[in-house]
């Protein structure tokens, strides 16, 4: 993310340096970007923060699983079983090389963020806080790594602390120290933002959290489809993330968790696969992962998710990274330009591809839905961030969030877009 | 006298129908909502909040004495389209006696309109939450008037 | 399933009468079952008990999704949002009616039947189980129908009871005074045993259930693809099933609730959508289903588990169930006449489309693997019920199940691998 | 002397090349199963039970004196199929020093073998469960004799 050269604010899609990222090869790669919408307008997805667009490879591997050797998993022997056990195990392994863990089997298979952060929140959190304890978070979280922690803390008698944010919306980590105090066991962290874009230094908290004997957890669910993580060198503890924003399939999820932690917590679900024994006087554990994996696993979906870290370790994360750039940059010089328009969050060095907006006298729900007239998708809300739009001081924001298949051309249309929007809402020009 | 005031629901199906294209009609929503009636600050409060819809909606009815009563609707939002859509729910409700209010269907109402097909499940949701509302306070007002 | 005429013990495949149901014509919409084995042979696919084969209008289906109008839901003004929103409530509104619920908001997506029936261990459970409650279980229960509860009891101080089985393996109803007592909150019953086939009456047990005043909950993973249910009819306050059991994609499932039920537990997962509002200080939720649907759905594979209910009612419970049974009476009748085979589990009046046995001197595994050599694929093991094993005095089984595309053909072949497999384990004529 | 006493390893490996195809090698591996050397019943304790196998393995082993000293295994499963994979793993490392037993990579043996292909990863677990196992008496036996 740094080191990039300062970029002319003035560029212009013809005039766009695309870097190593060759965008039309791989917009072809998503059938869905192909549809004409009604009256013929072309798509314009801005909203890949919320669920990203799948490519064919991975819609044709859920589709190579059910046609060619679908059976439950980690239960039989014939061919199918043996099969998509061997699939699975292959899915486990690229999300350990995709997140630099140290073995497969720290790597378990959820229905999505949400879940893998309940999880540890649960079979983490309800073993190990005690009354007085200290969970560190702070505003600019999504609700998935709020809510659970808020619930496990009321439970368990510990509190939440929320370190603040700096004016332009990151992380002031030069108040760590009136935040994290000897009783914080857990600091709880996205790697970006999901409305201001903030990428969070990671490496650094970890350092700051373990320092004081507290456990990290990175929410990587934004972060993990756009740029490296490395959990081993970042020296994460937990990191949840969700298939369906790095270009896989809807219902998959990962939670990776040190080997050590793993085998100290109390498993989450209970149920088939994550036994040992069962009597009907009690029961004992399977080992990690499967002491996680309660139940029928997300089969089909898990598999095709390996086939997403395929395509995007393909394309390769220093492209990514540097075309998503170049798009926020346009992006950011071309809103600017917009009367009455505010982005909220940091300049787009401290950020990933995702720019939230207000426009004065403009209701977000009204500009998405009339941008939305003009085939441009952007969403509008809260994004599950209330605690963070409360102190934005705005009940909402319209948010455009850009993936690998976003072109400079379809920055213009978000800025006609909004000019249309302005216009139906009579805004002065 | 605002655009919606003046109107009746049979007329406003002719209108919908007369523009015919939901851009058309989503910018006559647009017109709708910027001449709705507007709500007092002070009237914006937590228990004339209508729960469901996606941006804040508050509404207040005013019962005008008579037998049977009529009941008078205002609500605002703070998102233009959703005004217009109120202004639909006013010109469908406002005026009416609580009896006639109970027997309305208003999903037919919406379907003439071809509303359901232009709105997402949860401004759908939004809208009802809005009829159960009214619904309850006109039963609120009839329990009043036999009640004297 | 009463009410069948006697059956032949000795039908042959060309004088069986295939009822209503044109099991070729079915065949031709599951794509895997045309796919040849190495070495040519044909699949016969004898495990739908642990997860079913997907006719192509299922498969279709979640492409369909991905191709033409994927986004997240419940999140959107945009036409996707828009168009995914009204397909998760046609799934909704199809499942309602498929379990003849009061309204489709008491229909909660989860990920699976482990998850639902957790859902409600951990957020019925602990709101309202006290010290001396509680929990009437039997030993033919699946663990992910045992396990959670003995965990919610052990940590509310409640007791998990067992009602005992009759000899052939069936719920002794006549000594469910000794077992329900004034402190039995939760009965929670299997519809269909996974291993046994054995159907229980729940209409019964939930009159008995409700007559002393405790909850009924039903695991309908195994019957509800097999045969009709009512929760309204049956009085059925809590239902759990999966969707890759009843033809549906793997990764989504269901929890039917009582609405007044769902409003009075807590939430189980936190994090966006469940709630109403969150702040820095706590949050309140949503109300059902929302409150119940943390983060982002499965969302492909919810509206494909809509296509999944409607592929299965075209072809009717009443043909499903006449086809299932003569399979099963079939099988009963031949394996009955392989040398060392006892089938586990009551006769076929009672059953459901499940043979479990063992051969003596054979071990399940070696059974398993063998039959596999034929193109026979059926399970081994425990099947997630130790206990019931334990009862049933071995310490595996192999389990032939069957779905609506099997034929008595395929229990010829069923016959003839257990033959090949006990001559290959030199086991005598 | 039964069939896996009197081979070694290289012999092994040449009789499946020899087989070729996956049933008949599965069928050899029945008849290695059933020949061998069975673990008496007070020997299959939780103490002997090794993880990770979906059927029960017991594996105990017995020191032969000498410097260094050589370590025997005898294991057994209630599958005959399991018992032949036994019989591969023993004909692998019985009668060996724990030097030799610690340099064997067994993923290459079993690779050449060609049963990562045939076996489940279930089924691989539980040869890996076999093989940690041996590995861990090995290294016990090691301490034992430099200590003595
Ligand atoms: C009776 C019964 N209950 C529960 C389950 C668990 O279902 P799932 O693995 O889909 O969560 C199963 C499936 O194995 C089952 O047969
Ligand atoms: C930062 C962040 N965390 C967590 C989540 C929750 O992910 P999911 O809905 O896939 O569980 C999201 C997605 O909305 C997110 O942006």
């Amino acid at each position: 993310m740094n080191g990039q050269p300062p970029m002319d604010q003035n560029i212009k899609p013809g005039t766009f340096d695309p870097g190593q990222l060759d965008v039309e090869r791989i917009r072809r790669e998503f059938p869905i970007l192909h549809r004409p919408l009604p009256k013929g307008l072309p798509l314009v997805f801005l909203d890949s923060a919320a669920s990203a667009q799948k490519p064919h490879s991975v819609i044709d591997r859920e589709r190579e699983v059910y046609e060619n050797f679908y059976a439950n998993a980690y239960r039989g022997v014939y061919q199918f079983g043996a099969r998509v056990d061997e699939e699975l195990e292959g899915t486990r392994a690229r999300v350990q090389q995709l997140i630099g863990a140290e073995e497969p089997d720290e790597v378990i298979f959820t229905s999505g963020t949400t879940m893998s952060i309940n999880l540890v929140a649960t079979a983490w959190g309800r073993r190990f806080l005690k009354t007085g304890d200290e969970i560190l978070l702070n505003p600019m979280e999504h609700h998935a790594n709020l809510v659970p922690w808020q619930r496990v803390a009321g439970d368990c008698g510990a509190a939440c602390r929320y370190l603040p944010l700096t004016a332009d919306g990151r992380l002031d980590l030069s108040r760590w120290d009136e935040y994290f105090s000897p009783r914080t066991r857990m600091v709880a962290v996205t790697g970006m933002s999901n409305v201001l874009g903030t990428i969070n230094p990671i490496r650094e908290i970890a350092q700051r959290a373990h320092a004081g004997g507290a456990v990290l957890l990175l929410d990587g669910a934004q972060s993990i489809p756009h740029s490296p993580t490395n959990v081993r060198e970042w020296n994460v503890d937990f990191l949840a993330f969700s298939g369906h924003k790095i270009y896989g399939p809807s219902g998959v999820g990962v939670l990776y968790g040190r080997r050590d932690l793993l085998e100290a917590m109390d498993p989450f679900l209970g149920g088939g696969h994550m036994i040992d024994r069962v009597t009907l006087e009690g029961s004992t554990w399977a080992q990690p992962p499967a002491k996680f994996e309660a139940g029928t696993l997300p089969i089909a979906q898990a598999i095709a998710l390996g086939t997403a870290i395929d395509f995007v370790q393909g394309i390769g994360f220093d492209a990514i990274e540097r075309h998503e750039q170049l798009l926020l940059r346009y992006a950011h010089a071309e809103l600017s330009k917009i009367r009455g328009l505010r982005i909220h969050g940091p300049s787009p060095e401290h950020k990933g591809g995702i720019v939230s907006f207000t426009i004065q006298d403009a209701h977000p729900e009204d500009l998405a839905q009339l941008m939305d007239r003009r085939g441009v998708f952007v969403r509008h809300g809260h994004h599950c961030t209330m605690p963070l739009h409360e102190w934005l001081g705005v009940s909402a924001t319209v948010r455009a969030s850009f993936g690998i298949y976003n072109t400079p051309a379809e920055v213009d249309s978000l800025v006609s877009a909004i000019q249309f929007a302005r216009q139906k809402l009579r805004l002065p020009e | 006298m605002s655009l919606s005031e003046s109107m009746n629901i049979e007329q406003l199906i002719q209108e919908f129908e007369d523009l015919g294209d939901w851009d058309d009609q989503c910018d006559y929503l647009i017109d709708l909502g910027r001449e709705l009636p507007k709500l007092p600050d002070h009237a914006k409060t937590e228990e004339h909040r209508v729960r469901g819809c996606q941006s804040n909606v508050w509404l207040v009815s005013e019962v005008k004495a008579g037998s049977p009563p009529r009941l008078e609707f205002i609500a605002n939002s703070d998102a233009i389209i959703v005004n217009g859509l109120i202004a639909v729910v006013t010109i469908l409700y406002s005026g009416r006696t609580p009896q006639e209010i109970l027997e309305i269907d208003p999903r037919q109402v919406f379907a003439r309109l071809g509303l359901e097909r232009h709105l997402s499940s949860q401004r759908r949701n939004g809208l009802f939450g809005m009829v159960e509302r009214i619904r309850h306070l006109a039963n609120e007002a009839a329990a009043n008037s036999t009640a004297k």
